[in-house]
């Protein structure tokens, strides 16, 4: 089966794996949805996850990202165990990961939506906003002004003061992914980008996505079910099916792998068979 | 704030006017009080429900802690209480949290363990026996040292102004353990959780004797501004008032109630001025954000738990401020006045009347809300009046009508609330 | 004649389009499989046939009848009947009482009904009085096909039946299908499962992004090379 | 040691038993709301109050006429229907005027707490405009049912039994009234269509269930139950519109405690919140007084806590319920 080895007492081996997953189970009442994964994502790649539903994709998001906790297995980070640290925590050390439905601040300005993004800003302590405005002023002129650099490359500057909540479904997923650019983060995890976005715009956060990965040195882990869109964008490809994993290879392996179409179309060799 | 916004408050304004011109200037100044310490109610919740989302209905819990503080702080202390009981009353208090502690401390430990249930409740027995053998006599003798007068502890006699501050750590305190335990809650049982604790506190001030004098109430609080015999007995104001060509002793009420009014007018700007700062910052954003969405939050950075009980805390050191400011301004305090009506739902009804998530519209909702309560009652009055006027003045439909427009302002605020909340859900004065 | 027919129906939620001018028809007593891609919009197809989402284009012909306009209720009283994906039972009623409420639009007794569906379910009439909570995956899905079949459907719309039930049950809610259509009902069923879905279709139809790929018959779809490329989602 | 057995009948068993009837009534109307339309209901207290209201102004009326051919039952009972009759009407016009614009709009559940928040000070203004703050006494009839003298004489016991008839009543009603709500969830038509309701809407609509007969059928039952409940515990006890107002919070407490939206924990949670308010404030000298040689007996009163703090008591146990076990201890609807 795919998915490398991994030894979580010896965890000794030089390798350039940003994020390491191991063994990691998950399971929901009698529900399994992750059965010992164990992947590994290498710093600057763009590393796709593909598999029918059911697999267990978003589930594996949710637990790397700290939403869930998982049943057992472990998660690294840059070498260091992560598993079960808490959102914030995680996001503190560059893990971002989106939602396959988009969860923006429906209230919040476009702007704002974007302001809000960078943790630790001098004025989200209550005594910095009532008396050191000046300082204040002056992050968020940094940060408006990267705002409107994100906006404008993700074509979102005239929405700016528009409540996220009244924007259309796919300029939505376009504010999620500029989230991910107002802070410096080492990965993101997408979940479905493409789902619910017209062709088009579709083109425009593929380019956005290979410029951040080149020029700004993302890592990218993206959950996409369009093929093309995938072979395009990401290598390796990593294919989960029923809460495992079932290859890991370039897009030209995964497209020729027989294994990954049955299992699409539903014919799995699974193990517990 | 809008052109339409500044219409809303010359209107508040004009109405108050209209009190003084039409009924007096004394009942419009002590309104005027009362609607700014509503506003800072209101302004309080606004912290907790306009920007954080949080569901609180033990206001009045926080409010009566003020009040305490006023008693705690500036009531002159009973030696001879102190002497009859003071230490042990204090003792048993310190068994009583060491217990509680202990408890904690021991569930922690012992719980994996086979006896740990048993040996808690075990624990427990012991702690309940000694608290009970501390404090009850303790409690016997303070109550019984000049029961007509005193019969409990009394205060520091310190400076009255001092119990605002004191109030509002006071209640951030009670705030910071009942946010522990209780934030974690879904909306609708957290309601019920705060308006559970809040009765509790209620009642522990209405049956600790020792501490509050009960419903024996404690009464000649020290004042922070002039007293009226002082006032009309000192001859500088004599001719003050007589120059003015206004009677001695009406002179006189007005002057403390304007004096209230300033203390009143400075606090209310500067918890404004803070809300309106934290609102407008990137801890507001950040606030709002989380209540709109506090998965994504959390996934973003923000430490959801923190905030929330951060916002609790903030939200009743305001209420304790506020509920230290009322008891100054009555002069006593009386821990069976303290109504869940009165102190909790009318300030919610504040908040989304006004407005939630804005400042100025929960001033605004303190400001007219506050009005309201205190004038349906004649308004009603007076419309009955004139519509029954054709019955017989002692018809008992007429007289039972008359006697009943006291009670008026419930309906008249609950159909206020369904009213806003159907057509304008976004209160007068909407978030931005 | 054809039982139902939808031609070209677009629509989605909100304002963009899920379905492009998608159209399927089902005969009567046979079985119809819409297969794709994640994401194809399979289970939209589903709910714009009972009426829960707006078509901003189309038309649906139900014995001869356009239902288009009518309201999801109208449409269960004229034989049409769904089991969701999920959620598809009363977890706090027993197993008969699932039943008694599935057929609660009858007026006519229904013990007739209910030992008709008993009988094709064997295992729910063993479990009659039990919490339907407390019941397996495989019999909870089983449960979830009687309810549907306790108000007579003519039509039944199936969301991937089999969506995670092991191999082995997967096997016997598909032999309960069978027996279903074999009865007379007509069946829509929308599989992630294409091949054991595909081996008991009558016409097969392969969505990609919300439009007729290809339509065929079971095998011949499933022979067909460019139909198993383009699950991948291209 | 029969003595102490009749001082525990007396004072905690047969008190309890019918708070905890009354109780367990309420939080049935709570539950009950709860489950089919997603809400924790602020008004029920007042609905209570508004409904007992009816039933006192029937009653005067009917004693006005002379009609007691219940004697000695009070006169009240007689009552009952009428007012549940007013009290249905009362709500249904509630709900088309107040609740049936957010269900459609599918409001959170939250604005529905508020709003049910606005209905209460409605209906609690509405109660003291009508009948006024103070205190209302309908009882007639027989007030015991067994005398403490008659018993002390009959069983030659040094302690005396008494019953009072409306504490039978209490009791009496409420086991009557559940058995007949258990029956229509278990075995009617649309008692199982509520119940299907209950637990998934979105299946019972594609099952062809109305909301609208659902909801209004949960409203009849609500009604009913504040009806009875609050009639007979204003017999029982007193009328005052504060009161009940009050009695929202033990309700509540039983309803949260049993796990809200599960009917068989708010009755038990109605009893358990009596049981621990009754036995926790009770002075227990007296029971050890027969139990234990009159050497042993303590000078205190053996009071756990004092009488001051009985409702505080259900606070307690409803703020340890919600913090220790969220969905209740007979599981309710979980989040």
């Amino acid at each position: 089966m795919g998915g490398r080895p991994c030894s979580s007492t010896l965890f000794l081996t030089v390798n350039w794996s940003l994020l390491q997953v191991c063994q990691l189970r998950k399971q929901f009442g009698g529900f399994i949805a992750l059965n010992n994964v164990s992947l590994q994502i290498d710093k600057g790649s763009i590393t796709g996850l593909m598999g029918p539903n059911g697999a267990g994709k978003s589930t594996l998001f949710d637990v790397i990202s700290g939403l869930l906790p998982p049943t057992s297995g472990h998660i690294y980070w840059d070498g260091h165990e992560i598993t079960g640290k808490p959102p914030h925590i995680l996001f503190s050390l560059g893990v971002l990961r989106t939602f396959q439905i988009p969860q923006e601040f429906d209230s919040l300005t476009v702007r704002d939506n974007l302001m809000m993004v960078p943790a630790g800003q001098f004025g989200e302590i209550l005594w910095n906003s009532w008396f050191h405005r000046d300082k204040i002023d002056k992050q968020e002129a940094e940060l408006a002004h990267r705002a409107k650099e994100v906006m404008q490359f993700l074509t979102l500057t005239p929405l700016a003061n528009e409540p996220a909540g009244n924007l259309s479904g796919g300029q939505k997923k376009l504010l999620e992914l500029g989230r991910t650019m107002m802070v410096d983060a080492s990965i993101v995890l997408f979940d479905e980008v493409g789902a619910g976005v017209n062709r088009t715009l579709l083109g425009v956060i593929g380019d956005a996505i290979v410029r951040l990965n080149r020029e700004w040195h993302y890592t990218f882990c993206m959950i996409e079910h369009d093929f093309s869109f995938v072979s395009k964008l990401c290598d390796p490809i990593i294919v989960l099916s029923e809460g495992q994993v079932l290859a890991e290879g370039s897009s030209d392996m995964i497209g020729q792998n027989e294994q990954v179409v049955e299992a699409y179309l539903g014919l799995n060799q699974s193990p517990h068979l | 704030m809008s052109g339409r916004d500044r219409v809303y408050f010359v209107l508040c304004l004009l109405l108050i006017i209209g009190v003084g011109i039409f009924q007096s200037w004394n009942v419009a100044l002590t309104m005027i009080n009362f609607a700014l310490i509503s506003a800072i109610l209101s302004l309080g919740l606004n912290i907790q429900w306009g920007f954080g989302g949080l569901f609180n209905v033990g206001i009045m819990g926080f409010v009566a802690l003020g009040g305490l503080a006023v008693v705690v702080v500036s009531a002159p202390p009973v030696e001879e209480a102190w002497r009859a009981g003071g230490w042990r009353v204090l003792s048993a208090l310190f068994v009583a949290v060491l217990a509680i502690g202990g408890s904690l401390f021991v569930w922690k430990r012992w719980r994996p363990k086979k006896y740990g249930a048993v040996s808690l409740v075990v624990f427990l027995t012991m702690a309940f026996v000694l608290y009970r053998f501390l404090f009850d006599p303790a409690v016997l003798a303070i109550e019984k040292v000049n029961p007509a007068l005193s019969g409990f502890l009394g205060g520091f006699n310190l400076p009255v102004l001092l119990a605002w501050p004191v109030g509002g750590l006071l209640a951030a305190a009670a705030a910071m353990m009942i946010g522990h335990i209780a934030l974690g809650l879904r909306s609708d049982y957290l309601a019920i959780a705060t308006l559970a604790i809040a009765e509790v506190l209620v009642a522990i001030l209405k049956h600790e004797e020792w501490l509050t004098r009960g419903v024996k109430n404690v009464t000649g609080l020290p004042r922070p501004v002039p007293y009226e015999v002082d006032l009309q007995q000192s001859i500088w104001f004599q001719e003050w008032a007589s120059q003015l060509g206004i009677d001695g002793i009406e002179a006189s009420s007005l002057t403390v109630k304007l004096c209230y009014m300033v203390l009143l007018i400075i606090v209310l700007a500067l918890i404004f001025t803070l809300c309106q700062r934290a609102l407008n910052s990137p801890w507001g954003r950040m606030m709002r954000a989380i209540r709109d969405n506090e998965r994504a939050a959390s996934v973003m950075g923000k430490d959801v738990k923190r905030r929330h009980l951060q916002i609790f805390v903030l939200g009743s050191a305001v209420f304790g401020i506020a509920g230290a400011m009322m008891t100054t301004l009555d002069g006593q305090f009386i821990p069976s006045s303290y109504q869940p009506l009165r102190f909790t739902f009318l300030i919610w009804i504040m908040v989304i009347v006004g407005g939630s998530g804005n400042n100025w519209g929960a001033v605004l909702g303190g400001l007219l809300i506050w009005f309201l309560w205190i004038q349906v009652e004649p308004i009603g009055l007076a419309t009955i009046d004139f519509l029954t006027k054709p019955l017989h003045p002692t018809s008992p439909l007429r007289v039972h009508l008359i006697d009943s427009a006291a009670h008026m302002r419930y309906v008249m605020m609950g159909l206020f609330l369904l009213l806003v909340l159907r057509f304008r859900p976004q209160g007068l004065i909407p978030e931005r | 004649m054809n039982l139902l027919t939808a031609t070209n129906l677009s629509g989605g939620y909100g304002e963009v389009d899920i379905l492009h001018n998608l159209s399927l028809t089902v005969e009567r007593g046979k079985i119809a499989v819409i297969v794709g891609p994640n994401g194809a919009g399979k289970s939209t197809v589903m709910r714009a046939l009972l009426g829960l989402i707006e078509l901003r284009s189309g038309q649906i012909i139900f014995e001869g009848q356009d239902i288009t306009q009518k309201f999801p209720q109208e449409r269960v009283i004229l034989g049409i009947s769904m089991v969701p994906q999920t959620r598809n039972i009363f977890v706090t009623l027993t197993v008969e009482e699932n039943l008694e409420i599935g057929a609660y639009l009858h007026d006519e007794p229904i013990s007739v009904a209910m030992e008709e569906v008993f009988s094709l379910f064997p295992i729910l009439a063993k479990r009659r009085n039990q919490m339907a909570g407390q019941l397996s995956g495989g019999q909870r899905q089983q449960l979830a096909l009687a309810r549907a079949l306790m108000m007579s459907p003519k039509l039944l719309l199936l969301d991937e039946p089999t969506a995670g039930l092991s191999p082995v049950v997967i096997d016997e809610v598909m032999e309960r299908i069978k027996q279903i259509v074999a009865a007379g009902v007509a069946v829509v069923m929308v599989e992630q499962n294409a091949h054991k879905a595909l081996e008991i279709a009558d016409i097969g139809y392969v969505l990609v992004q919300g439009r007729n790929r290809f339509t065929g018959t079971g095998s011949e779809l499933l022979s067909d090379p460019d139909v198993r490329v383009s699950f991948l989602g291209g | 040691m029969l003595d102490a057995a009749i001082v525990l009948a007396n004072f905690v068993v047969i008190p309890a038993l019918s708070y905890g009837s009354l109780l367990a009534l309420g939080a049935l109307g709570v539950t009950l709301v709860y489950a089919v339309l997603r809400f924790a209901n602020f008004a029920h207290g007042d609905t209570m109050s508004v409904a007992t209201m009816m039933a006192i102004y029937c009653t005067w009326w009917l004693q006005s006429l002379g009609i007691d051919f219940i004697r000695p039952l009070p006169t009240a009972l007689l009552a009952i229907p009428f007012a549940a009759l007013g009290t249905v009407g009362l709500l249904l016009v509630i709900d088309r005027l107040v609740y049936r614009h957010y269900r459609q709009a599918k409001a959170p559940p939250i604005t529905l707490v508020i709003v049910s928040v606005g209905v209460m000070l409605i209906l609690h203004g509405l109660s003291r405009m009508i009948i006024g703050v103070d205190e209302q006494r309908f009882f007639d009839g027989g007030r015991f049912i067994v005398s403490a003298g008659e018993f002390k004489e009959w069983s030659g016991l040094k302690e005396g039994l008494a019953i009072k008839s409306t504490q039978v009543i209490a009791i009496v009603s409420a086991v009557t009234l559940m058995a007949y709500l258990f029956y229509f969830l278990q075995r009617t038509r649309t008692g199982k269509a509520m119940r299907a309701f209950a637990d998934n809407e979105e299946l019972a609509l594609l099952s062809g269930i109305r909301p609208q007969k659902i909801v209004t059928s949960c409203w009849i039952l609500v009604a009913v139950l504040a009806a009875v409940s609050g009639t007979v515990y204003g017999l029982d006890k007193v009328y005052k519109p504060f009161t009940y107002f009050q009695l929202l919070l033990p309700i509540f407490a039983a309803a949260v405690v049993g796990g809200m939206g599960s009917p068989v924990g708010a009755i038990l949670g109605g009893y358990l919140i009596a049981f621990s308010e009754i036995g926790l404030t009770y002075a227990f000298k007296r029971v050890a007084g027969h139990l234990l040689p009159p050497s042993w007996v303590p000078d205190g009163l053996l009071q756990l806590i004092s009488t001051d703090y009985k409702f505080a008591v259900s606070f307690t146990i409803l703020v340890a319920v919600l913090l220790l076990r969220p969905t209740g201890l007979f599981r309710g609807q979980a989040s």
